[in-house]
Order: C-alpha cells, then structure tokens, then sequence
C-alpha cells in the first residue's frame, strides 16, 4: 500500500510528504528546564533523553538565469556514522493563514556515503555547513529537537567548531502523508505546554531573508 | 645574597611551656597551641568582667573592633593581677553584661562560632587550673554563662525537633500526604473539585479502547470507627470503575481432546479465595489489581481479535471469554479471559477437577503484550535527526544499502500475538512429548542405557536434546556410542546423527519412539562390530537391512556375521527392533563333515559345514549385552 | 640394668594388686558386717585386725618396691628406648629387606610387562565392572567438562585462540554464565557455538552478511536463509556429536574447532570424490572427520 | 550481498530471442531451478540541459537512473565518471525536480530521447542461486539477452568463483569462462549491490553503442 502510493507520487513526480514545523529558541541558560520539561512531556520518559550529533551542508545548484535554483540539505550523523540523509524541501504554504503551523511539502531520501562527490559532480555547490549537537524527543509522532548550531571554522572539519549563538534552536515537526491536517492542531497543543519557556512559532522564512537583505 | 650583608632572622624561643616535671625529673611540655587554640586561649585570658557598660556597645556592633580589643586586653590581667578581687562587688552586675553579650554573639551567627572554644574545653581547664588564682572568678563566670546559654539553645531546638515531628506524625494519616505518595505513582490530574486518576496502560505504550480512570476521594471514616488490627487506614480512597473491580486473570491451557469430553463447557471455575481481596485494602493494592484487570482485557481482546482475523486450516474459535485453537491434532489450545468481580455473587460453584494451567504460557503473553507496547513507544531515534522518523536504522538504510527484496520482506513481516503463543505453546506440547517418551523409553530399555542431554540454553520456540545410548561397562569406548541430537522446533523434530544423517519428524510420538528403538537396534550391531575388532575377530559380513527372518513392525533388523581369529568359530548376530536381538554361533566339528569331502587337505575348506544354533543369551553370565557377548566370543576361543 | 628395672616394675604392679586386694577385701568385710554376738565379737574384732595387718604388710611392701623404682623422666622422648632394644647386628633384619625389596622389584616389573601385554585388551574394553575396586575407582572421576567456572572457560578460549588462528572467537554471556562463542571464520561464515562448561550444546552457522532482525533474537536461534550453511550446521551437529569426549571436554572442544575451521574453503574447495565444486546447488558442505578433506553430501560414503 | 555476474548472451544468426531465451529457461529449470516470478532492470538516462542558455555552470554530465527489482528499496544513480550514489526510492523526486522546469523556468537535466533500456524476465532459484534470464530491450526494441547468476551466501568473488563457474557453464558453456571484468576487478574484495548495477549499465551501454554502430545516424 504504501509503495503503491509511493510510486504514483514518484510518477506524478510530487512529493508525498508534509511537513508541519514550529520553531523558537532558548537561550543556554534555561536549556536545562525545558529539557527536563520535555522529559516529561514526551514519550519514554523513562529513558535519557537521545543525543544526536549531525553535521549539516546545503548545496545548491545555480543555472542560468532561466533556470530556478535548486537547494538541498544534506545530514550526516556523526554518532551513527553510515547514515547520511539528503532533504528537499518544497516551497511553503502560506496561503493559508488559519493554519496553525508552517506547512511545506518535503523530500527525505536516504543515501549512501558518495553523495558528496556525486553532487559536486552534477553541479551542485555548497553553500555553507554546519554542525548541530542537541537533543531529540518525540511525543507519538512528533518530533522535538533541541540543537545547538555551530559554525566550523575550517571547512569541513567537523572537530574544529565555535558555537554560533548563545541559544538553542528549538524545533517541534511531524512529517505526515498529504492531507493530515489535524496535525496542525496536536502540535499547536503541544507547543502551548511549553509556552513560558520556549514560544514555538511559525516563522516566515521568506519575510525574514528579505529582512536580512 | 652574600653581598646583600648577613640576613638574620628571628624567631621565637622554640621552647614549650613546661607542664609538670614527675618525681624522676622528666618534663612534661604543654604541647604548642595551635592557630586556632592560641585564639582561643588568648580570648579566655580576657577577662570580661574588666569590661565596662561603654565597650558593650562596641563589642556587638563591629567584629573588627571586638578583635582589637581582644588583642589590647589580653595583656590586661598581667597588669591588673589583683583587680578582680576587688571588683567582688560589680561582677554581678558585668557577668549578666557580659552573658547578654554572649547570646548577642551566639544568636547572631555571623560574629562568631562558638565551637572551637568548646572543643578545647579541657585544655583551658587545666590552664584554668593554674590561672586559678589569678583570674578564677571571671573565668568561671563566663564558663558558667556560656554553659547556660548553651542550655537554653538547646532547649529550643529540642522544642523546635519536637514540634516538627509531631506535625510530621500528624500528616502521614492525612489526605493530602497519602495523596503525595499517590502522585509519585500514578498519574493524576484534577477536574473540578474531584482528582482524577489514570491507571491505563496508555503512557506505557497501549493502544487499548477502554480507559482506566479512577477517582480519588477522601476517606470520610475516622480511624478510630475502623476495625481494630487494621493498621493499614488511609485518609485516602479511589473510586475504580465497576468493570474494573475484581481481579482476573488469563488462564492458558494446553490439552488432549479425547481426554475431555466436554471441552466447550469447561468453563473456568474460581477458586473461592481468588478474586476477593479485603474491601478495605491500601489503595496501592486496589489501584495494583485493577491495573491488572485492564492490562489481562486488553490482551484477551487484542487475542481475540487476532483469532478472527487469522486464518487458518482450522479456524481458531472464540466464544464468550474463552479462545480454543487446535495446535496439533487432538491437542488444544485454550486461553480464558478469567476475572472474578469479587462481588459477593459467587454461587458456591463446585471445584472443577484440577486443569493444568500453563504459567509459562500465560507468563509469555503477558511478556509479548508488554513487548507490543514497549514497541509503540521505543522507536529508533533518527539519525541524522532530520531523517524520516518512525523507522528502525535497519529501514532507513535499506534504501542506501540495497538490501535485497528478501530481506525486506522479512523485515516486514510480524506475527500477532496469537500466532506467536501458538508457536510457543507447540513446541512446549512437542517439548514435553519429546521428554516422557525419551525418559519412558530409557526406563524401559535397559540394555543399552539412554541418556538425554537437554541443553541449558534454550528459546521459546527451540530447544536441543542430545540422545546418547551406551552400554554399561563400555562407555569409555566412545566408538561404540549411538549419538544423536534432536532440535525440537515448532512443529517437528530435526535430528542429526553421529553419521550426519537428517531425519525430520512430525509431532508425534510414535515417530520419535521409533527411532530410538531403531538407534538401539543399531547399537547392538555396531557395538558387536567394534567389540569383535577389538577382540581379534573377524567381520564377514554386515547388513543393515537383512530381509531374512522375521519381519519387523517397522524398519528392518540389520545382522552381522563375525568369524573367530581361528576360523573356526562364527557368531551371527541379528538385532531387529521389533524382534529382539539374536546371537547364533556355529561350530564346526569334523565329525559332522561331509565323508567325501576328507579328501580335501586344504583345512580352511572344513570351515563350511556346520549348523549355526542360537546361543540363548539369558542363561550367559553378564550384565548387558556387550558383556556377554564379549564373554562368548571369549570363551568360545578359549575353546581352541 | 633396664632387665632389673622391668622386673622391679613388674613385682612394683604386683604389690599393689595385692594392696588392693587387701583393701578391697577390708571393706568387703566391713560392708558386710557380722552379726553380733557377745562371744563373737572378739573373734570379729580379731580378724579385722588381722586383715588391717595384711593391709598394712602389704603397703609397707609397695612402698619398699616403690622406693626401688627410679622415678622416670616424663620429658624422655620414647625413642630413648630404642637402645634397649636388641642389637641389630644379630638380627637377619637386613638379609629380610633386602629381600623384600628384591621382590618388591620384580611385582613392579612384572606388572610393567602385565600393564603393556593388557593395555590394548584394557584400552579396547569396559571401565572394568569385574575388577570392581577399579571399577569404583573409575566411576568417580565423573564426566565435570558441563561444570567449569566462567574464568577457567575465558582461559581455555584464550588457549584455544592461539591453537586455532583461523577462527576469530568472541565470547558472550546472552543468558546467564554459560558462553555462547562467536566465531567467525575468514570472510566465510560465522558461527554460534553455546556452551554449557565447556560442552558444546548448539551450533548455529550462518552467512557473514546475515544480520539480527533484532536484537532481542538472540543469533544462536535464527537459522541462516542459506541452504548452505543450513546444510554447514547440521555437519557442525553431526561433527559436535562425534568430538565428543565429556571426560575431556577441552580436548573435544578443541577437535571440534580444528575440524570446524576447515570450512574456510567452504566455496573454494573442490569434494576430493568428484573433484567438483558445484552439486545439486550446493558446494561441498562436508568435511571428513579425520583427513578434513572436503565432500559433498552425496559423495562422502 | 552475493556474488552477481551478469553475462550477454549471444543470439546466433537465425535464432530468434525468444528461442534463445526459452532454451535457456529450459536448461535452467532442467537442473532444478524454480522460477520465483520475474525481475526488471531498468535504466533511464538524464543529460544536461544545453537548450537553457550558454551560460549555464552545469557541467555536462549524464545521470543513469537504475532500478533493480531485487532491491526493491533503492535507486542507483550513476554518473559517467563512474560515481554510483545509492539512494531510497523517493530520490526519483529529486531526479524529477531536477528534470522539470516550473513556471517557465528551464530545467537543468532532461531526458535522453528513447534512451529508456530495461532488462526483463523470469527469475529463479536453484538453492542459493539466483539465476535470471532477461531479454533486454531498448524503446520496446528487442536488444539481446542478459543472463544474471547470483551466488548469495558469499560476497568475496575468489571465494567462490569455480563454484559459480560451474555452475553457469553447465547451462552457458563458454560464455562464462572468465569472470565479467567489473569482478574480475575485485576479485578479492567484499562484493556490493552497486556494483551489480554498473555491470548492468556497462552492459547497457554495450548494446546501444551497437544500435548506434548498426544504424547510420539519423
């Protein structure tokens, strides 16, 4: 069933899965808290929260003018060194404005470790890397993360590091099939438990590199 | 250094204060007084009485202050040796100065610590001692003060100690304390003015309909309408949901059809004791059972469902609380959802006779069950954490590895709840078939001897027995071993000989039996083999498979002919399984020979008559098999 | 000297049994009273008289032999004695044990050339159930390769680590003390070998690429997708069953493993009967039990 | 992973494929094999987009895109410096992002015309053996025949090469005297699924250079 489902997608060249995302940060200090709130709010609660250690590089292709740049994200776990994982992700949703959460569509492929070559050699570039250390929970499907980003100072070492802010990115997500909207909901519910800790918003991409530039 | 001019450094007398000299003229030194002794001393050289009502003031406000005036004072009593006496008259007045002071210190933490002077109590006295004279009255006047202000601190917090534990005492049987405890260990949230509590699975990973909400209430009772003995009361009690009163359990049985007749009406009876527990029980134990209730529905629903679902050859029933399935012919499965309300209502039912109940089976549900659960919540975590979540690492690599098609479809496949007791209750049925037939074929067979082997480790779905037959007395010769190892698995048997031959058998017995029987029949023969080479004889012959004689049940007997080192002698030996074994010896004598055969001179052609007559083996003195017919083959060459 | 102190003793003892008797017979008469009689009462008086006499004769006695006895020293050792005893010149004590050991000699070289005559005839035969204080003997050493401590297993792995290189051994304890090996052989195969002491129970071969479904599997159950190696384990039974010696259950560990590591050629031997690699789809899965040599299932007999 | 070694098998002068194939079927189950359904390997190849403009940074790369219907899971994908990435499924997506221009915008790869090969037929089992006769065909024209033998209890090809040999002569004869270059290459190392595809893709390219040679270009 579910392969059937995936090969229309992959046929109709769409992709199957959404994103739902909320984001907000907490600086160092409280880290603590909202890591031990979260303890208690998610699943196995029982057991430490899980660490993960990713090291992050986005390339991206640029044609000519005609043709529209192409960005992707590529994860490489340096905990669980064989997993590497590339991500596309759609243009968001704004449409909508009653939607709870910023909704984009988004494609998780998995791939073995000559994606680096393979990329620079179809003509992607990289943009820029970084490396993020924090924590995971999940509720059900919901997926929590708390990371600490940090810059590398010589590229492509991933020992060499200085974190880049003084906070945490804090991010609540689910990826569902299309056309689960109650997610939305659940996660909106969710975020409110956490709320004088960490505001988990939907923040507008666009808006703000427009700001930035 | 050197051009620096001579650097003298001075330093105290290293010299310590003499104590006492004993009669034989030693010295005993005062020991040097510490940092903090010193301190201490020194401060006791103050004698506070010299003080006036100005310096009080001073001496409260600023601890600096207070410390340079120890320092000046110190030197006082030397000046004023006399003065105390003379001042008899004020001293009253100074000493309550002096003890207000004190208190001032002690109270206020931060001007002073009291203990070291208390510490060194003993080496002021015998300081004491010989200031004595001097200055005894104002050191006893501040001793004896700071003994009472001391007594009267202690008195404090000996009434503060007090009056905290009585509260202490006062609100373990109070509601609001039990409600802690109960906090710590059960989930509970408020709604209104009532607490709710929940004692479901769901936070541990079940999937299961019905909720488990219980409510918390006051215990209205006061302890002193309670029964006497019942130490256990509680300020506290929980309200469960009637369909979750009682306890239950699940029942698993394994059993022959023919050997019950009535199958669908045994329906479970209770024992009278179970099911009721004390109305009055803790609310743990309450909370403890009815957890269990809700945890043996879900299971029985989750089987039952399951049961309808699966399709099989034989489909699986369900009727009322009870699920049958056939696991072998004539040999069912049962599992019974047993819950007893503890109401009160239990008709003095009779004691059904004693049905085995399978506590390793009905333990392994509750372990699967748990298992399910612990799966709905344990899910890998993502690594990177960006990759797709609810997968284990061994999916998500899948793609990047190229895991073949069939690995994936192992990976996809899971067995539900009943199919997996279904294959645990098999083997354990094939399990126990394999252990009486093999305990009553050793008990029954005496010659050779059968030893199983069970190994020590085993799975829920596997076990491995070693069959080996020997003979008593010979078993040092290894050769002469018949081995074999049975892998018990779910539906069948899988033996491997010592000649690696492969032999499945089915799940019945028979077929286990007969292969035994044949091993021994085997052993017999291939025993005579080796004890014949062993012995200097010769093998003529040996068929596995002879077709003469009688027939056998199954199988076929298998025969050997052996030939004595000096040909003369030979013993046939025939072991058959239904047919027993059979030792036929023949002599030849040359009498019997042939009278037109005398001519021949070769002597080896006299070898050819002869008649072979069976030898009865019971009249053979020997223990088993292998000694007589060692005996025989002894005796008969011994003939020569 | 030491003749008269033993008969000064002896006539000493004497003495004092007499006292005793005296004594004895003193009381006996007390005891039993007489009945009294005017006339008798003098004559009793009399003979209790007289018997103290002999009471009192017989104690001067002891005392004078007493006084002849030379006290002894309590701290002489016994061996002291020895000089009383006769001289050893004039004894045949040395002709008797040069004798004895003559032919204490000989029993133990006739029993050499017994134990060498018999020895296959003992080798081939019965824990001897006719000589039955050997018999007993025997029993006891009972079969101990299924009860040996966890340390005295990891010692015997490590030794057998060394004898055996090709096979690379890892020991885990899944259940409780008794090891399951891990072995794994070159970039064949690897195997699961639980124990119990030192006994081998199960043997599990499967693929090196073959890997858990999970982990709570334990690998030792999960039987290899392969036929091959289906067809390599049930030889690895078959073998653990003829390596099988309980009262030396190193040795027949060790047997096993050496057998066991002929596998390595496992794909790239051909069967020594048919001098073929390839049969009904699979390679040779057998090794012979004593050349090693490889063949296949149908061509070993 | 086993050892794979995919062989051409030649179709003689007068032989159709089909006759060629249905002999080796024959063959094949003839020593016990049993068919276990069918297999596909499809190959779909991209080039750059050179219609975008002059300007374009793109370097001009052929992307082969494979499928293997033994790894279900997977999408190779293979650049002509012999890059391999093996992928989940989804990356089709990307491949598809790449390929499609949106809102007028030019794509940076598109799809060779007609360049779709696929190699297709029955599948068997002979014990540990997986043997696989595809006839392989390029736009729905008939191409040649691809025989694929899988020995997969062991990954290291000199281990069991003569074991292999045997075998594939036994219903090929000559054709498989050596073994295909691409594991003769690594005879002593840990065989993987990528190299399975690029057996395929060399194959793949053999046969269309062929059709290229045959046919005076148009």
């Amino acid at each position: 069933m579910y392969m059937d489902q995936l090969n229309q997608a992959v046929k109709g060249g769409i992709a199957p899965f959404h994103e739902y995302l909320l984001q907000g940060s907490i600086v160092d200090s409280s880290k603590d808290v909202l890591v031990h709130r979260l303890r208690g709010l998610c699943d196995n609660a029982d057991s430490n929260p899980e660490a993960f250690h990713d090291h992050e590089m986005i390339f991206s292709l640029k044609g000519s003018p005609q043709q529209q740049p192409m960005t992707v994200y590529l994860r490489h776990s340096l905990i669980q060194t064989d997993c590497w994982h590339l991500r596309y992700v759609g243009s968001t949703e704004f449409g909508d404005k009653t939607r709870q959460t910023l909704v984009r569509s988004c494609v998780d492929i998995g791939v073995s470790d000559s994606i680096v070559k393979f990329l620079n050699e179809i003509g992607f570039k990289l943009e820029y890397e970084f490396v993020a250390k924090g924590y995971f929970f999940h509720k059900g499907r919901m997926k929590v993360t708390v990371s600490k980003l940090f810059k590398m100072n010589i590229q492509g070492d991933v020992n060499n590091i200085d974190p880049l802010t003084l906070s945490c990115l804090v991010e609540l997500s689910v990826v569902v099939p299309t056309g689960q909207e109650q997610v939305g909901e659940d996660m909106k519910n969710f975020a409110e438990q956490l709320k004088p800790l960490v505001q988990l918003e939907k923040v507008d991409h666009r808006r703000q590199q427009q700001a930035a530039t | 250094m050197a051009l620096a001019g001579v650097t003298v450094s001075i330093e105290a007398v290293h010299e310590n204060q003499i104590q006492e000299v004993t009669l034989d003229g030693q010295e005993i030194c005062v020991p040097p007084l510490s940092m903090s002794e010193c301190l201490a001393k020194s401060a006791q050289k103050i004698d506070f009485a010299e003080e006036d009502g100005e310096e009080k003031g001073k001496t409260t406000s600023e601890e600096e202050t207070e410390a340079q005036e120890k320092e000046s004072s110190a030197f006082q009593p030397s000046l004023w040796p006399w003065d105390s006496v003379r001042n008899k008259l004020k001293a009253a007045y100074t000493e309550t100065g002096v003890l207000l002071d004190v208190l001032n210190i002690a109270k206020e933490k931060k001007y002073m610590v009291l203990a070291h002077v208390q510490q060194d109590t003993n080496e002021p006295k015998s300081a004491l001692q010989i200031l004595a004279k001097k200055k005894a009255f104002g050191l006893q006047s501040i001793s004896s003060g700071l003994s009472t202000a001391a007594s009267v601190l202690m008195g404090g917090a000996d009434r503060l100690k007090k009056s905290q534990q009585e509260i202490g005492n006062r609100q373990q049987t109070e509601f609001h304390f039990e409600l802690h405890n109960l906090r710590q260990n059960w989930r509970l949230k408020k709604v209104g003015n009532s607490i709710i509590g929940d004692l479901s699975y769901r936070s541990a990973g079940s999937r299961f309909w019905q909720g488990g909400t219980f409510e918390v209430t006051k215990n209205t009772m006061l302890p002193s309408e309670q029964v006497e003995g019942t130490n256990t009361h509680s300020a506290l009690e929980v309200v469960i949901p009637s369909e979750l009163e009682g306890s239950s359990y699940v029942q698993v049985e394994v059993k022959h059809v023919s050997e019950s007749t009535g199958l669908m009406h045994a329906t479970l009876k209770l024992p009278n004791s179970f099911g009721k527990y004390p109305a009055d029980a803790h609310w743990q134990t309450k909370l403890e059972v009815a957890q269990n209730v809700l945890f043996c529905k879900e299971l029985f629903s989750q089987l039952a469902r399951e049961a309808t679902q699966l399709k099989s050859s034989v489909p699986h029933v369900v009727v009322g609380n009870q699920i049958f399935t056939n696991i072998f012919p004539s040999v069912q499965l049962s599992i019974i959802l047993c819950h007893a309300t503890g109401k009160g209502d239990e008709k003095s039912q009779p004691r059904p006779p004693k049905v085995e109940h399978n506590h390793v089976l009905e333990h392994s549900l509750h372990q699967l069950l748990r298992e399910v659960h612990h799966k709905t919540l344990h899910l890998d975590p993502p690594h990177p954490v960006t990759a797709t979540f609810g997968m284990t690492k061994r999916r998500r690599l899948a793609g990047p590895s190229g895991m073949s098609r069939a690995d994936l479809k192992e990976m996809s496949e899971s067995e539900t709840l009943l199919e997996q007791i279904i294959k645990q209750a098999r083997h354990e049925v094939l399990r126990v078939r394999t252990m009486t037939t093999i305990d009553r074929l050793a008990s029954t067979i005496p010659d050779p001897q059968i030893m199983a082997h069970w190994s020590c480790l085993n799975s829920s779905l596997q076990s491995n027995v070693k069959i080996i037959i020997t003979s008593n007395g010979y078993d040092g010769l290894r050769l002469t071993w018949q081995s074999l190892d049975l892998e018990i698995g779910t539906d069948s048997i899988k033996v491997v000989t010592k000649d690696r031959r492969i032999l499945m058998l089915s799940f019945l017995e028979k077929e286990l039996e007969d292969l035994i029987r044949w091993q021994v029949s085997q052993h017999h023969i291939s025993l005579s083999q080796n004890l014949a080479r062993l012995m200097g004889w010769q093998i003529l012959s040996y068929n596995g498979c002879s077709g003469v004689g009688e027939m056998e049940d199954f199988a076929t007997a298998s025969s050997i002919q052996l030939v004595a080192p000096n040909n003369d002698r030979m013993l046939s030996i025939r072991s058959g399984i239904t047919s027993g074994l059979h030792v036929y010896l023949k002599i030849d004598s040359k009498d019997s020979l042939d009278p037109s055969l005398t001519a021949l001179v070769d002597p080896k052609w006299l070898n050819l008559s002869g008649t072979f007559k069976e030898i009865d083996m019971e009249q053979i003195d020997g223990r088993n098999f292998a000694a007589k017919l060692e005996f025989i083959m002894a005796m008969v060459k011994q003939k020569r | 000297m030491a003749e008269n102190q033993t008969e000064s003793l002896i006539q000493a003892i004497r003495c004092t049994q007499k006292l005793r008797a005296s004594v004895a017979n003193v009381f006996q008469s007390l005891a039993d009273g007489c009945p009294v009689e005017k006339d008798n009462a003098v004559a009793a008086i009399g003979a209790f008289q007289e018997s103290l006499l002999v009471v009192y004769n017989d104690f001067s006695d002891v005392e004078k032999v007493s006084s002849s006895l030379q006290p002894l020293s309590s701290v002489t050792p016994n061996s002291i004695y020895l000089s009383i005893d006769p001289a050893i010149d004039k004894l045949p004590v040395y002709q008797q044990i040069i004798q004895s050991y003559k032919w204490s000699n000989k029993v133990s070289d006739l029993a050499g050339y017994a134990a060498s005559v018999m020895e296959p005839h003992a080798k081939s035969k019965r824990t001897t159930q006719y000589s039955s204080a050997q018999a007993k003997k025997v029993k006891r050493i009972s079969p101990t390769g299924h009860a040996v401590a966890p340390t005295a297993v990891e010692a015997c792995i490590a030794r057998l680590t060394q004898k055996v290189p090709d096979i690379s051994m890892k020991i885990t304890h899944p259940l409780g003390s008794h090891a399951v090996l891990q072995l794994t052989l070159g970039r064949i195969l690897k195997a699961q070998l639980a124990l119990r002491g030192l006994i081998i129970e199960r043997v599990n071969v499967r693929g090196l690429t073959e890997t858990n479904l999970d982990e709570s599997q334990m690998e030792l159950w999960s039987r290899s997708k392969y036929d091959v190696f289906q067809k390599v384990t049930e030889s690895a039974t078959a073998a653990v069953l003829h390596f099988y010696f309980p009262h030396n259950a190193e040795m027949s560990l060790y047997t096993f493993l050496h057998w066991f590591q002929k596998f390595r050629t496992l794909f790239s031997a051909p069967c020594q009967k048919c001098g073929k690699h390839y049969l009904n789809g699979l390679p040779p899965t057998w090794r012979d039990l004593r050349s090693t040599e490889p063949y296949h299932d149908v061509c070993r007999q | 992973m086993g050892v794979v070694c995919v062989y051409a098998f030649p179709v003689p002068e007068g032989k159709s494929g089909q006759q060629v194939v249905d002999s080796l079927q024959k063959q094949v189950e003839l020593l016990g094999a049993v068919k276990t359904g069918n297999f596909s390997v499809d190959c779909e190849t991209y080039q750059a987009n050179t219609q975008a403009g002059t300007l374009t940074t793109t370097p001009q790369r052929l992307i082969h895109v494979l499928h293997n219907s033994e790894q279900p899971a997977s999408c190779f994908s293979v650049l002509d410096t012999g890059t391999t990435l093996i992928a989940d499924v989804l990356f089709d997506v990307l491949i598809h992002k790449l390929t499609s221009g949106k809102a007028g915008k030019e794509a940076f790869y598109q799809q060779r015309k007609g360049s779709k090969m696929e190699s297709k037929g029955p599948r068997y089992e002979l014990s540990d053996f997986i043997i696989k006769i595809g006839s392989v065909s390029m736009a729905s024209n008939f191409k040649g025949i691809l025989v694929e033998v899988e020995y997969s209890p062991c990954s290291v090809p000199t281990e069991c090469w003569n074991l292999m040999r045997e075998l594939m002569q036994s219903f090929m004869g000559n054709v498989a005297e050596t073994p295909p270059t691409l594991v003769k290459n690594k005879m002593d190392n840990f065989y993987l699924p990528g190299d399975t595809i690029n057996q395929y893709l060399e194959h793949f390219t053999n046969f269309r250079k062929q059709t290229v040679m045959g046919q005076p270009i148009r």
